[in-house]
């Protein structure tokens, strides 16, 4: 695969000039790319970069566009998992853009669909709990005393898999970017 | 008030079940389970309701009761819609009543009381998939369902009949305690067993080994799906072992000889097709996209703070904007037309081999009047059987195609050529037919496992199968 | 060197043309286009590549160039491939030469060296369609396209070819000054506009009134369509005074006697089917949701940070994430199974339909040798022109029933029925052969005009159609 070793080429060499300190010149990309941009909440900071203009426009369009800025559903929660994904997703699409080097049409991959499940799940926590197999069981253990021994002996015929959760992107597709589909 | 409904609401949304009712592995009444669950059990109460559609759903027919059937309301007759399908099934108990199937609520009257019952004598094995089974199969197994089921098939339908009081109820659906999914019917845990053996996977369980997702499909393909009795013990059982395609069951039926009734106008060993749902959901895009029948017929609906699967299950054309519309970003009129342009084009295809069928029969009888001996229509009657077969097929399938509809529209196709052909061969012994490129068995399924093909790109892996790129 | 790259990328952003040349509307060559849309130029040329895929794309075959034919490379012979096209077509043009379609680059090559030339006598009117003519016509026509039209009908294509050097060329397409989309081809405007007012829109003009998302797919309806020529004038016509349905078509055909040739098996008057992708596109669902050819054939690429038109127009499986996946969210491998599981099924029942017409030909010719006269035959011949033309017209479509595939497969299983209903007829004089349904030719399309069917619901108003809700 040229494709991959390029990028990772690439990659290397952006590396080892950062290590290198010449700031300079790494610092001049940041600022004039606006890496900047993934520092703030701004939505129009990712449509700085021209590959993100359809996702603007999508989202703009969408019905979340007054609820929700891309860093609602694209950063985790929490301040750290926040940075490190920003660091993270900043320093790929950085590479990523200069090298011009990726899979046309971007599609989200599966860590950062994880990111995103996350945020309506957490949004929309009140809605959706009734739909988990996970809660069900919690609540009905919680109130019912004993009853946890009876399921035992009786066997329910299986356990509730880890993984058994709804995926919402399944269904609500375009919440975020409305789009023709 | 506005802020005590606020309050009531969160309150609701936050603690979504009250358990007020103590449920075991025996609570077989659904309205117990409603106490904890309301609104699935008002919602699943429902499916009494009868409304047509263009193709489906049902009609309210009034119906004076007798002391044979006491029903008031019946769904229309399907054998006066269309008499055509009266000639099909010539000899056959379906030949005497067939109706339109309406919802779950009606499933145990529906079947103790169709005349079929009254012109043949059925066994136990029929109430697989009318009524709640599950407990008494567990109790008539001592905890053994697969005992238990043996022992049902094995008693005559009205022995059986007397066993249970519910139609498919809570407990055939759901674990009572975790609320999760699971399989209860004996005959898919084993077709499925089977299956997956052929295609490598060894000692396959369905509770153990399928995803949620795929649940929410197989809780339906207990019951939607082509069958047969098989042997003397009259065994439930659904002839998937080389694959869920209709070539794949014709060469099963082919190595399991197998017929269910002689034609009573043309002599042929013929087949009966039923509701081949999942068989066919199976062959659609939508399955291949991952999109379960609880997606469409049972579409989260919102009721106050929650949001729920909604238990009236039903067609989803009569309530497009659940079903359909979370995906589909199109006019609710715009998506029924797409439906029953489909739809449509099944039931040409549909008509001109019901046209056929009725033309060769004709033929058939003639011939015979002419002296024809049932050697000499040998090679007629097998093409009869395939033909007829592969047209009861979609026929049978209760989506007018929808589910499928190129392959309805292929094997529609398919089964007028050999039906057409048939009519030749009565007129020129000579004649060499084609049958249409019959599937090596081995081939299989399009994609490994029902549901299972084609995630889309990113999606959370789920168990089965990972992220192409 | 990545600040350079990123400062280029937003300078090419900002920066999408240089005017170097100057055009105007009788600016020819695409070479001098070119200099002012590198871009798109260098991709136009690569029309020249062959690829193939499963179904379609083209093989590059090596020959040796004759004085009659100095092509050094050539498609693929489809009569090679598939013999019983040349039973199909016996005593045609068709018969004797029938490659699979290339590029652009080659149509106007591959139309003059066909030895389709040299077995009949083609007029100027076949230029039409595979070559730059705007030009031409402007200038026959003293300015008016309509009277150039005529009078290059008139010639013979001998005449004619020696007016143009291009295939289809920017000008063909694109307004010199302002790049928009232009139809520029007589035969596609007058059939619009018949076809309109039969749907009760009068004076239709579709350089005023089409939409850009209509002119994305009308640029291509200029060429890839069903036709025929009319009267002793040979004015190329496109049937579509009823509707885009092939029963609109046949019911056209109808009521303007005509046929393309005698079947020289089996002395039937038949027609020939030729590329319908315009009309098969119209009824698929991709048409309905708005999705127009150069969709799919031509997707916008990014070069650098410019996002063009993709004038490389080819197979859209050679270019599976860019022509699908900007909407399809599946991988690349599932989008090529999906896409060659639709193709496949429609193979099979094109084949079964292959077989059917070999077999009655064969039929025909027995009864023939044994005595039988066309006026015997003539029930015989009016259901083999029928069946005929259906078969042929999928089997012309050149997507192998993709565009439109629920409807490929009901043509296909329809013409199938007619064809072995004949083989019955030769048999047997008193049977009564069924016509599935044929549309009451008012029925006309599915939806009003090509692609306007199915806005998504919220797509901002564009003219046509409003939102339904
Ligand atoms: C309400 C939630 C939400 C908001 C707000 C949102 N997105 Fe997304 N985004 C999603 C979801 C969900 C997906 C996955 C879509 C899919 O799988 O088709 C996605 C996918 C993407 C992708 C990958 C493209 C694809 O189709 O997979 C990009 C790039 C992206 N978003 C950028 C942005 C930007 C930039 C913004 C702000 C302008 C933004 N998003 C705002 C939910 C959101
Ligand atoms: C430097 C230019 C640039 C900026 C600024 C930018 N992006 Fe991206 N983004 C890209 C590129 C290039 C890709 C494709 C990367 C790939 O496929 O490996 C991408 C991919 C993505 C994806 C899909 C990634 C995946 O693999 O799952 C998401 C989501 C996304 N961007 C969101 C954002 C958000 C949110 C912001 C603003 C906080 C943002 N982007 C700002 C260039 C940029
Ligand atoms: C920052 C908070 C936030 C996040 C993150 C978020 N939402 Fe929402 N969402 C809202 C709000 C606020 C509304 C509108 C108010 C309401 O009705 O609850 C809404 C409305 C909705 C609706 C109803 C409107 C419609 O578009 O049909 C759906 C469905 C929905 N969200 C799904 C999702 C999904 C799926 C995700 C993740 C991809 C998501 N939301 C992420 C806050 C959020
Ligand atoms: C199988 C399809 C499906 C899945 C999966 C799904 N939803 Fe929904 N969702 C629906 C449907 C259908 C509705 C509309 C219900 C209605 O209108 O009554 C809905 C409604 C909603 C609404 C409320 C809209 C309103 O009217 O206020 C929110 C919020 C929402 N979903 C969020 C989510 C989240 C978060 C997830 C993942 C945990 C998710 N959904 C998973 C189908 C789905
Ligand atoms: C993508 C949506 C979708 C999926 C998935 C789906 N169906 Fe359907 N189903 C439909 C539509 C639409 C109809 C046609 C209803 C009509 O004509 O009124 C239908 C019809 C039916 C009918 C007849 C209903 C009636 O009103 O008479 C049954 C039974 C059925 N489906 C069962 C199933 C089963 C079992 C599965 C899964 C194996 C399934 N469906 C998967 C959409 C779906
Ligand atoms: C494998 C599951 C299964 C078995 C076994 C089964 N049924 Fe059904 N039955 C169904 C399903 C699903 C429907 C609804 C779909 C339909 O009508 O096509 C149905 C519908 C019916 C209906 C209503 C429609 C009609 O045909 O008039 C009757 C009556 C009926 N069944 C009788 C019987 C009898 C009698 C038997 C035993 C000989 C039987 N069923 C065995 C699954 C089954
Ligand atoms: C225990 C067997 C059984 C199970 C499990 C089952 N069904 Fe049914 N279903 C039936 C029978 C039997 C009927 C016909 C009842 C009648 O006509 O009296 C039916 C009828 C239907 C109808 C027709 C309703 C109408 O108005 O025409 C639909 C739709 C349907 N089922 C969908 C489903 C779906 C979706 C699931 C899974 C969530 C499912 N079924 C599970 C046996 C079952
Ligand atoms: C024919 C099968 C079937 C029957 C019968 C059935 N359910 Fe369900 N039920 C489902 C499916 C499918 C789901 C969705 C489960 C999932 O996605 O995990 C569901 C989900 C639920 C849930 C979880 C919340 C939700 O609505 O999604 C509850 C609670 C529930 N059902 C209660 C009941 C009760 C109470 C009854 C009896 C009155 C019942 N069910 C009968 C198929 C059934
Ligand atoms: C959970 C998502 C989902 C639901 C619910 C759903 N669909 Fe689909 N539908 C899809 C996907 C995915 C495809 C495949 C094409 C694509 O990738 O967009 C599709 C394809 C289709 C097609 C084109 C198939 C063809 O053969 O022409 C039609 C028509 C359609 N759906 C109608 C419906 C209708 C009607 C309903 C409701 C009864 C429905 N869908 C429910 C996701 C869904
Ligand atoms: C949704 C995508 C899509 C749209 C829209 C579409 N096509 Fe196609 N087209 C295809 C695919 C896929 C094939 C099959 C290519 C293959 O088999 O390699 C195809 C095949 C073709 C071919 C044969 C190509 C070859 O490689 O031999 C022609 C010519 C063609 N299309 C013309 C058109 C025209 C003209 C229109 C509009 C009237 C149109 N198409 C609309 C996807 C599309
Ligand atoms: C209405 C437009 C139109 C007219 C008029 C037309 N063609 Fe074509 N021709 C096409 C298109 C579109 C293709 C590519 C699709 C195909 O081959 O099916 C094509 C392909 C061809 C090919 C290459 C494939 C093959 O058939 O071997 C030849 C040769 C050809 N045409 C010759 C002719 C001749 C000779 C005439 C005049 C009698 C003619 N064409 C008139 C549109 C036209
Ligand atoms: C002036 C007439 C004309 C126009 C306009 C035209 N085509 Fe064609 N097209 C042809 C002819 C002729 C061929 C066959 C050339 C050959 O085989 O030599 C062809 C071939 C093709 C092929 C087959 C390529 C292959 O590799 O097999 C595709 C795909 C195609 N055209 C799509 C389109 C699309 C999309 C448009 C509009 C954007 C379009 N065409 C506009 C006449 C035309
Ligand atoms: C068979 C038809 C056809 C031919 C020939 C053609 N184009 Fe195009 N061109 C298109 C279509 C379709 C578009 C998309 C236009 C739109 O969406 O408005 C386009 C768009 C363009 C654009 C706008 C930017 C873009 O790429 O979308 C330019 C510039 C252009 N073409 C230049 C040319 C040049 C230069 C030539 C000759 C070398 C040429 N075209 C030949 C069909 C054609
Ligand atoms: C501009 C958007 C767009 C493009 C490009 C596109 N599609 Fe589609 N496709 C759709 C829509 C919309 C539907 C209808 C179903 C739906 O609403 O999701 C659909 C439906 C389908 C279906 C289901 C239809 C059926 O009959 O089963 C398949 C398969 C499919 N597309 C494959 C492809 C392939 C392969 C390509 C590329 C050659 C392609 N599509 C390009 C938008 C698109
Ligand atoms: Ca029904
Ligand atoms: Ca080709």
């Amino acid at each position: 695969m040229p494709g991959v070793s390029r990028r990772i080429a690439i990659s290397a060499v952006a590396l080892s000039v950062l290590v290198g300190a010449a700031v300079g010149v790494v610092g001049f990309t940041f600022v004039y790319a606006k890496g900047s941009s993934y520092l703030t909440d701004d939505p129009s900071a990712c449509a700085n970069c021209h590959v993100m203009n359809e996702q603007y426009a999508g989202w703009v369009k969408s019905s979340h566009h007054g609820v929700a800025v891309c860093n609602d559903c694209h950063a985790p929660r929490d301040f750290l998992g926040k940075y490190y994904t920003k660091a993270l997703n900043g320093w790929h699409h950085s590479v990523a853009f200069t090298s011009g080097d990726f899979h046309e049409p971007i599609h989200i991959g599966a860590r950062n669909l994880e990111v995103t499940e996350s945020a309506c799940r957490s949004c929309h926590q009140d809605i959706v709990q009734a739909i988990e197999p996970g809660l069900l069981v919690r609540v009905s253990a919680e109130g019912a005393g004993g009853s946890r021994g009876e399921t035992e002996r009786h066997g329910g015929p299986h356990l509730p898999p880890g993984d058994g959760t709804m995926s919402c992107v399944r269904c609500h597709r375009s919440v975020g970017h409305m789009q023709l589909d | 008030a506005l802020a005590t409904n606020i309050f009531e609401r969160k309150q609701e949304a936050r603690n979504p079940f009250f358990r007020v009712a103590e449920l075991t592995d025996d609570t077989v009444d659904p309205a117990i389970w409603g106490k904890n669950f309301p609104l699935q059990y008002d919602m699943y109460l429902r499916t009494v309701d009868q409304v047509r559609t263009k193709y489906g759903g049902s009609e309210a027919v009034p119906h004076a009761p007798t002391q044979a059937d006491p029903r008031s309301v019946v769904a229309q007759s399907r054998l006066e819609e269309d008499p055509r399908l009266k000639t099909m099934w010539a000899g056959y108990a379906f030949s005497k009543d067939f109706r339109e199937e309406r919802g779950h609520a009606h499933m145990l009257a529906d079947q103790t009381f169709t005349e079929r019952q009254q012109v043949t004598k059925q066994p136990g094995t029929c109430l697989h998939c009318h009524a709640s089974t599950y407990n008494v199969y567990k109790k008539l197994g001592d905890g053994d369902l697969m005992k238990g089921f043996d022992a049902v098939n094995h008693m005559t339908y009205f022995e059986a009949r007397k066993l249970t009081e519910h139609p498919v109820a809570c407990i055939d659906c759901h674990d009572s305690q975790t609320l999760q999914l699971r399989v209860t019917r004996p005959a898919f845990m084993q077709a499925m067993a089977r299956m997956k053996a052929a295609q490598g996977v060894q000692d396959y369980n369905v509770n153990r080994d399928a995803t949620r997702q795929e649940m929410r499909s197989y809780v339906c393909g207990q019951c939607h799906v082509e069958y047969y009795f098989k042997g003397p013990e009259k065994t439930l059982t659904y002839p998937w072992d080389k694959g869920l395609k209709i070539e794949n069951i014709l060469a099963y039926y082919d190595e399991n000889p197998h017929k269910d009734w002689t034609h009573a106008d043309t002599g042929a060993p013929v087949l009966k097709a039923q509701h081949p749902e999942f068989e066919m959901w199976n062959q659609g895009v939508h399955a291949r996209s991952g999109v379960s029948c609880s997606d469409c017929h049972m579409p989260y609906t919102r009721v106050g703070a929650q949001k729920i699967s909604d238990h009236h299950v039903r067609s989803p054309l009569l309530n497009i904007n659940r079903a359909c519309q979370t995906c589909h970003h199109f006019s609710e009129a715009e998506l029924r037309a797409r439906a029953e342009a489909l739809q449509e084009r099944t039931f040409r295809l549909r008509n001109q081999g019901l046209d056929a069928l009725m033309g060769l029969v004709n033929d058939v009888k003639a011939a015979k009047a002419a002296g024809k001996t049932d050697q000499d229509l040998a090679g007629v009657y097998a093409l009869q059987r395939r033909g007829q077969f592969m047209l009861d097929f979609i026929e049978a399938e209760n989506s007018m195609g929808f589910h499928a509809p190129e392959e309805a529209a292929r094997i529609l196709g398919q089964a007028t050529n050999l039906i057409r052909q048939a009519q030749i061969l009565v007129r020129d012994s000579n004649f060499k037919p084609e049958i249409p490129d019959a599937l090596p068995a081995s081939a299989g399924d399009a994609h490994a496992g029902p549901g299972t093909g084609g995630k889309p790109v990113g999606s959370p892996a789920e168990g089965t199968g990972g992220t192409a790129h």
